[in-house]
């Protein structure tokens, strides 16, 4: 359908975008022919989401033109933009939690019959669709009920069943397991050879390598290249995204993770036996040392999420033990929990992390707020030297300590979560997806704070979808399927391929929990 | 009532009179041509004291008025042995009026006495009553229906006559002159209309030096009297009187004209409509200078007039009683009528 | 009533799927949520029954139908805004006003009687809508600022409350009012026709799945590309076009544009439809349980009066505690609780 | 706020998105200069200090209960049951008078206590809507008021008591001054206690809070209870103003102007923020339009028209972002 591949279809050119403090945008341009993967990169807080939010009409542009099809455009609201044929995924996965999945898939253009909704038919094609995209559920089931991985997949169903011309995808992978990466990176090549546009932002950069042809680098706001993917080095696209030079780069290496520690003998500071949860969990047991990175690995929805949020009690159970450093939590509840010392990073951070009205300031000190008051009076001399080490120390972009939280970039939130914990010293941490969203470089940094954190005696249980990040980081891994463990790799045992064996060992080890 | 046990009040005035004082007295009976007799109204002949008997109060048992009402037709109800006497409360609700009466019907109620919560309105309830050939006597507000085909008959005062009283005896008080401020009942209320228009005309009629400054409504309560009584003071320090559209918020005006270093009674003259104890205790104190009776117990002779009704007399359409009125003069001895 | 039909609407998309790991605990809470109010009813019509034998009587049952018909349709406005993530506290006013309306103009005949009042509600709602859609305003304040609005227009049309309009009595809006069909009164009819059609609105058409997701998330169901704004200002105008014609209903009933009605008639809808079910963030709910709410308030009501000698007092008392009881057993039964 | 420097190099940026905002939070403050501005010129006497005085007394209770459900709004929640809490207390006064003027206010605030409990009990433990577990509550609460007082207003004698509603301190109404206190107070508790912050963080992401370990239930009993007891309070100095108790008519609808009052003064109803000195802004803004109108002696018709124009007008200005 496109007669001239030169003609970009969309084009942005010096769009700027101001908030309160803050330049977001600074005189951005980018063009996007038809069939192109345009990979849009920068660090946490560069810019991207906002300019996938001014291309498609949430925010307006202070200044800058914005030209679709060869004609400048203005969009007042994403429902205009989605009528002229841009389709988005945008960072936090959008959807309508309450709705049935099939619902939400549907959204806005539901198939209907005599004028109505023609609910059977809906779901049905919900089911085909979803399953063509290897998620395998009951359609007319809440979309909360859900992983947060799945839900991504839906969004991503949806996105893609619109005939659009330009499909934007803001971290689309970030909750994903490689086998779901693959059937995205399937489609979006499909969608390609049909002559449609693609946005993709990821910080994954092998991502970038395997599926994008043009890249844009964003920093503070600023492009600081565009060009060819082909030709450009691994890291010399970090070292334009950091804006740091090639040899500092070199020598930090990419990964944080500085290979394995020594967990010490004694007392394990995590036990945990026998978790049960009807049609979640089925029988979980592991333990965890200290000074050891205990890795969870598993495939979506194989109730990894589910174990660390029923360690620290904010998942009733049916059945279970939790014990810390030898003494057991009996009836957990997060509060419980966190006074022995256990805490839980979230994995959505939007509906069970941030406090989006409040200040950076209070959202890293929110649970350590008890400590830092002297009769239930805080102390602000205390809060503000604990913001501001752990603001450099994270390298947390923000305006001021005093900057709204919803207002962060959702890389920067997650390293506000992150102090919110670490600023606690606890003696166990359970990561669900720390590294979720954050840029290569706070990636390695938020790494590197994990290995040290583990040799200084802290037992660390990690969950990750990026294989990479668990084998590289884990010292152990326990692998579950369908809410059961169906097998363990460690020490010099782990690695890709060991848990990718495990994990499609035998169906029956976690068939016969069912 | 778990709280009851080691209670101590400050010590109270003497108890309400429970007693036949201050008893409604017929001031007119009208009849509407005839009367109505029991053939004219179409409905079956009956002996109360084997009846069950409904009675539909207007508003919440929560000011005199009301708690007087109902307490004189329970007290009435037992004493003639009725056999059993429905009571429910609309709670200032006109659909819940007409629901509680259809309930009552529903249970069987065979006489119904209705103080209606407001003029218009009810005329479903009444068919279904009509419909049941279940007589409606309504007392102390008058509908707008047709007497002796959808209701039986009405008893109580003339609002627009207590107005006129009020003025009467505000010329009176004031010498014909002066600025007056009016605390209106509630908004959209039928009795709050009323006692405006008859004070309204009959202060322009018969006393022209008579001025009036504000109409401002206290809601017939007393916090909300004395609210606007203390804003309208502030603006025209030079009210010389205010008429009430009940006794409460004479009260507040009271309240508040003295806060306001003002003598009430004396420098502000005060007249209002109901006739509760506190009210006349207020004359005999001299901080309020008149009160129109707007008698509540309407017990012995709404049984009356139903008693009459079946024994096959013919009932007038409006049966007005005479409302008494308290001033300087007779305050202390009729205290122990008010209620 | 009407509750066979919606019931059935609110579960036709459950068709038979091979259920996953998940089996059907969450679709039992949301059947047990749907109709929580539906059992708390039968249950509490049931104890009635063998209480009171008047109770359970074919005219003491078409009573508490006919009270609850106004009641059922400015319920089932409310039901979409508080869907929808908002609250409508200006219903009562503007009940009053369309009743007002309908009587003023009835003296030129029916249907003056029934357009006037829909065009003034309806251009309330839409001022209500407007600002709360464009301008952002709360609705909670945006609407009792109606409240007052609406109740002060009221005012100045009937002089101060000083007077009454009435139906003339040859008017057809009479016949509607008060006429009745196998013993029930058409109002009945009337308030099961629009729940049922309210029900098939908000079930299966675009519109009405686009309040369900304004109430879920308005910020999403934006980015997925729905007109918000123009779904929210809907959702105000239907539910004080609903609130006047249950007003327009009601004069014709009663024959006459009372003055004082509908003074905390919003406090009665909110209750009602948050007894069915509906969740007051927004996001989920349903015209049947809705319908069941209204229900038991009427039956709630009529219970008291069954018991016959209570001071008004103690009706209130009685009546909040029974209030309370409903709510938590709904709740319960429903096991929908804000956490988790 | 504070306006520190930023932590990483961001460049500032010239904004008119930040005076807008400036104007709003200022925007209830000038809206109650502008009416005092217009009073002054038009209305007569309105200077005088006894008119400030009664302006002043009279907006106390308000501001009193607007300060307790302030808290409970910034909780994500709402409480109905001020007004019949209000009712509670008066009824529950003169029973103890007869042991003097404490005992019988502390059992007067220890009616808004249970109250508040049994709010709190219902939100927090049983899950409860909050606007339906407090409509039980205004339905009963004003019943059982009428109960306790058998229906009956009780002329109070007590003189401690009546002083409470007339007395000055140092130029101002004594139930001003208990206004001035709690709403430092409250502005204290809710900027600088650890109390205040986990009870804006739970209004601001509950689940969130929940995962942070948080006391979430214990936090919000205790809100809903200092709305309870503050109501109470707000009955007693009513009552004592009103040289009565009568608990059929005090505190009705004041939820609705308390609502109003936090609202007009910026705090949003969808919870995580509370502006204390916004609110007391709100209700004197509010009492000052009531003033205004009955001052000017306009039809009640008219003037609820005026108010509701006003009212939107007011949080138009005073609106932050879109908040339910
Ligand atoms: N609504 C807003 N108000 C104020 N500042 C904002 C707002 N949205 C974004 N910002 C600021 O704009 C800058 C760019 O944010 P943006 O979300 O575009 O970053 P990003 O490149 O998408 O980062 P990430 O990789 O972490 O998602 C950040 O400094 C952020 O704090
Ligand atoms: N593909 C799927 N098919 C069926 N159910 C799924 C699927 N994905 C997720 N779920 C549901 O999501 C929940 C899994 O929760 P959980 O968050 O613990 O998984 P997880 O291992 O952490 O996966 P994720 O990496 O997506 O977070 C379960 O309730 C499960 O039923
Ligand atoms: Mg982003
Ligand atoms: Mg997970």
């Amino acid at each position: 359908m496109t007669d001239s591949d030169a003609v970009p279809v969309l084009e942005v050119r010096d769009v700027s975008k101001h908030f309160p403090g803050v330049r977001a945008l600074d005189a951005v341009s980018l063009s996007v022919a038809p069939g192109e993967v345009h990979a849009l990169v920068g660090e946490n807080g560069a810019g991207k989401s906002t300019l996938i939010k001014v291309i498609t009409g949430v925010y307006q542009a202070d200044s800058g033109e914005i030209r679709y099809q060869g004609a400048p455009v203005t969009f007042g609201r994403p429902l205009d933009a989605q009528r002229a044929g841009i389709s988005t995924i945008y960072q936090e996965v959008n959807l309508i939690p309450l709705l049935s999945i099939a619902r939400n898939l549907f959204l806005g253009r539901e198939p209907r019959r005599f004028g109505l909704i023609d609910v059977r038919r809906m779901n049905r094609d919900a089911t085909e669709v979803l399953a063509g995209y290897g998620v395998d559920v009951d359609v007319t089931r809440p979309l909360r009920s859900m992983s947060l991985g799945a839900q991504q997949m839906v969004a991503l169903a949806r996105a893609v069943a619109v005939d659009a011309k330009v499909l934007v995808m803001d971290e689309p992978t970030s909750s994903l397991e490689p086998r779901e990466v693959q059937t995205l990176f399937r489609l979006v090549r499909q969608l390609s050879a049909r002559g449609i546009a693609v946005v993709y932002v990821s910080h994954r950069l092998d991502e970038l390598y395997q599926l994008c042809d043009r890249v844009t680098v964003l920093r503070d706001g600023r492009v600081v290249h565009s060009g060819a993917l082909a030709g450009l080095d691994r890291l010399r696209l970090v070292s334009a995204m950091l804006g740091r030079d090639l040899a500092e780069v070199r020598r930090d290496g990419v990964t944080g993770f500085t290979g394995d520690h020594t967990a010490r003998d004694g007392e394990p500071v995590l036990r945990v036996e026998g978790l049960r949860k009807r049609h979640l969990l089925h029988d979980v047991s592991f333990t965890v040392r200290p000074g050891e990175v205990t890795g969870l690995g598993g495939l979506l929805g194989s109730g990894r999420s589910e174990t660390a949020k029923a360690v620290v009690g904010a998942l009733p159970l049916d059945a279970g033990t939790v014990t810390v450093a030898g003494r057991r939590l009996r009836r957990p509840t997060p509060k419980r929990a966190l006074r022995a010392g256990v805490a839980l990073l979230p994995e959505d951070r939007k509906a069970e992390g941030i406090i989006p009205e409040l200040s950076v300031r209070e959202n890293i000190v929110l649970a350590a707020m008890p400590r830092l008051a002297r009769a239930g009076v805080v102390s602000r001399a205390r809060q503000d030297r604990i913001v501001e080490t752990f603001m450099t120390r994270l390298r947390i972009r923000a305006a001021s300590p005093e900057q709204r939280v919803g207002e962060l970039s959702g890389g920067n939130q997650q390293k506000v979560l992150l102090a919110r914990w670490l600023c606690l010293n606890p003696r166990l941490l359970l990561l669900d997806e720390p590294t979720r969203g954050i840029d290569v470089g706070a990636k390695a940094e938020v790494q590197k704070l994990v290995g040290e954190l583990a040799r200084d005696g802290l037992g660390v249980v990690l969950i990750s979808s990026d294989l990479e990040e668990l084998v590289e980081g884990a010292d152990r891994v326990v692998v579950l399927r369908a809410g059961a463990v169906v097998g363990e790799v460690a020490g010099a045992d782990v690695s890709e391929p060991a848990i990718l064996a495990t994990l499609a060992a035998p169906e029956e080890a976690a068939d016969e929990h069912r | 009532a778990v709280l009851a046990g080691c209670t101590r009040s400050e010590s109270e005035g003497t108890p309400a009179p429970a007693g036949s004082e201050g008893q409604q007295v017929v001031a007119s009976s009208t009849p509407g041509g005839a009367g109505c007799t029991l053939q004219q109204y179409g409905a079956a002949k009956l002996d109360l004291a084997d009846a069950v008997v409904g009675f539909s109060q207007s508003e919440k048992e929560a000011n005199p008025f009301r708690i007087a009402e109902t307490q004189s037709i329970r007290d009435e109800a037992a004493k003639i042995g009725v056999k059993k006497l429905l009571v429910t409360n609309a709670q200032s609700q006109l659909s819940k009026q007409i629901s509680d009466i259809q309930d009552m019907l529903a249970q069987g109620a065979q006489f119904l006495i209705v103080a209606p919560l407001n003029s218009d309105g009810l005329e479903p309830a009444l068919q279904a009553a009509a419909a049941k050939k279940v007589p409606v006597l309504t007392i102390d507000r008058k509908i707008n229906a047709a007497p002796c085909k959808d209701y039986l008959a009405f008893l109580g005062s003339n609002f627009v006559e207590q107005g006129r009283r009020a003025a009467d005896a505000m010329i009176k008080v004031t010498g014909g002159t002066g600025r007056v401020a009016i605390l209106l009942g509630s908004s959209g209320n039928n009795v709050t209309t009323d006692r405006t228009n008859g004070f309204v005309e009959q202060v322009k009629a018969k006393a022209p030096g008579l001025q009036i400054v504000a109409q401002q409504t206290g809601e017939f309560a007393r916090d909300k009297g004395q609210a606007v009584m203390e804003q309208l003071i502030s603006s025209n320090p030079d009210i010389t009187a205010v008429y009430a559209e009940n006794d409460e918020m004479a009260l507040g005006a009271v309240t508040a004209l003295r806060s306001a270093g003002k003598s009430p009674g004396k420098d502000v003259k005060i007249v209002s409509i109901d006739g509760t104890r506190n009210a006349v205790q207020a004359i005999v104190d001299g901080t309020i200078n008149a009160v129109i009776e707007s008698n509540p117990r309407f017990g012995p002779l709404a049984f009356k007039t139903a008693q009459d009704f079946y024994a096959g007399t013919a009932i007038g359409e409006n049966v007005i009683i005479s409302d008494r009125e308290y001033g300087s003069t007779n305050a202390r001895e009729s205290l122990a009528g008010a209620y | 009533m009407t509750t066979g039909t919606t019931a059935h609407v609110a579960t036709a998309d459950t068709p038979q799927l091979p259920t996953s790991r998940v089996a059907g605990t969450e679709r039992l809470a949301a059947l047990a949520q749907r109709h929580g109010a539906l059992a708390v009813l039968l249950l509490g019509s049931a104890a009635a029954a063998l209480l009171f034998e008047s109770f359970a009587t074919a005219g003491n049952l078409a009573g508490i139908a006919i009270q609850s018909s106004t009641l059922a349709i400015v319920a089932l406005g409310m039901t979409f805004v508080i869907i929808g993530g908002g609250i409508d506290l200006s219903v009562g006013s503007v009940f009053a006003l369309g009743g007002v309306l309908a009587a003023w103009a009835s003296q030129w005949g029916a249907l003056p009687a029934v357009l006037l009042p829909l065009a003034v509600c309806g251009a309330i709602g839409l001022l209500n809508g407007l600002v709360i859609a464009r301008a952002g305003l709360a609705p909670f304040i945006v609407t009792l600022a109606s409240l007052l609005g609406a109740r002060g227009l009221l005012l100045a049309v009937t002089d101060e409350g000083a007077r009454t309009y009435l139906v003339p009595r040859d008017s057809a809006l009479l016949d509607v009012g008060r006429g009745t069909l196998f013993g029930v009164g058409w109002p009945v009819y009337v308030a099961a026709l629009l729940c049922v059609a309210g029900a098939v609105l908000l079930q299966r058409s675009r519109y009405g799945q686009a309040v369900f997701a304004l109430g879920g998330n308005e910020e999403a169901a934006a980015l997925m590309g729905l007109p918000v704004a123009r779904v929210k200002t809907l959702t105000y105008v239907l539910s004080a076009l609903l609130a006047g014609f249950a007003g327009i209903l009601n004069a014709a009933r009663l024959g006459s544009g009372v003055t004082i009605l509908g003074v905390g008639m919003e406090l009665d809808a909110i209750a009602a439809v948050v007894i069915g079910g509906t969740l007051l963030i927004g996001g989920a709910g349903s015209v049947s349980g809705t319908l069941c709410g209204v229900l038991l308030l009427g039956v709630i009501q009529n219970v008291i009066n069954q018991i016959g000698n209570l001071t008004s007092s103690i009706q209130s008392v009685v009546s909040g505690a029974f209030l309370l009881v409903v709510v938590v057993t709904q709740t319960y039964l429903s096991k929908v609780r804000r956490l988790r | 706020m504070s306006t520190a420097e930023p932590a990483v190099a961001a460049r500032r940026a010239p904004d008119r998105a930040a005076l807008t905002r400036r104007v709003r939070d200022v925007g209830v403050y000038a809206a109650v200069a502008a009416l005092l501005l217009f009073n002054a010129v038009f209305t007569d006497n309105f200077l005088e200090l006894a008119n400030l005085r009664t302006q002043l007394v009279q907006v106390a209770p308000v501001v009193i209960v607007a300060l307790g459900i302030a808290l409970v709004i910034g909780s994500e929640g709402i409480d109905l049951s001020v007004g019949s809490v209000m009712a509670l207390a008066a009824a529950v006064l003169p029973l103890y008078l007869g042991f003097g003027l404490w005992p019988a206010v502390a059992m007067a605030l220890l009616a808004g206590t249970a109250a508040g409990v049994l709010n709190g009990t219902l939100v927090a433990v049983v899950g409860l809507q909050p606007i339906v577990a407090t409509l039980a509550l205004l339905v009963a609460g004003r019943g059982l008021a009428l109960v306790i007082a058998d229906g009956q207003l009780k002329q109070i004698r007590n003189p401690d008591l009546l002083a409470l509603g007339t007395d000055e301190l140092l130029g101002l109404p004594v139930v001003a001054w208990v206004a001035v206190v709690l709403a430092v107070l409250i502005g204290f508790t809710v900027h600088r206690t650890t109390y205040g912050r986990q009870l804006v963080a739970i209004g601001g992401n509950r689940a969130a809070a929940q995962l942070a370990g948080l006391p979430v239930r214990r936090v919000l009993v205790v809100t809903y209870v200092l709305s309870g007891i503050f109501a109470a309070l707000a009955g007693v100095l009513a009552t004592a103003r009103l040289t009565a108790s009568d608990p059929s008519a005090i505190g009705n609808l004041i939820e609705l102007s308390a609502i109003t009052a936090v609202v007009v003064g910026g705090t949003p109803l969808s919870g995580g923020r509370i502006r204390v000195l916004g609110t007391v802004a709100g209700a004197l803004l509010m009492q000052l339009l009531r003033a205004t109108l009955i001052k000017h002696d306009l039809p009640d018709s008219t003037a609820q028209m005026v108010q509701a124009v006003i009212i939107l007008i007011a949080v138009y200005v005073a609106q932050q972002r879109r908040t339910r």
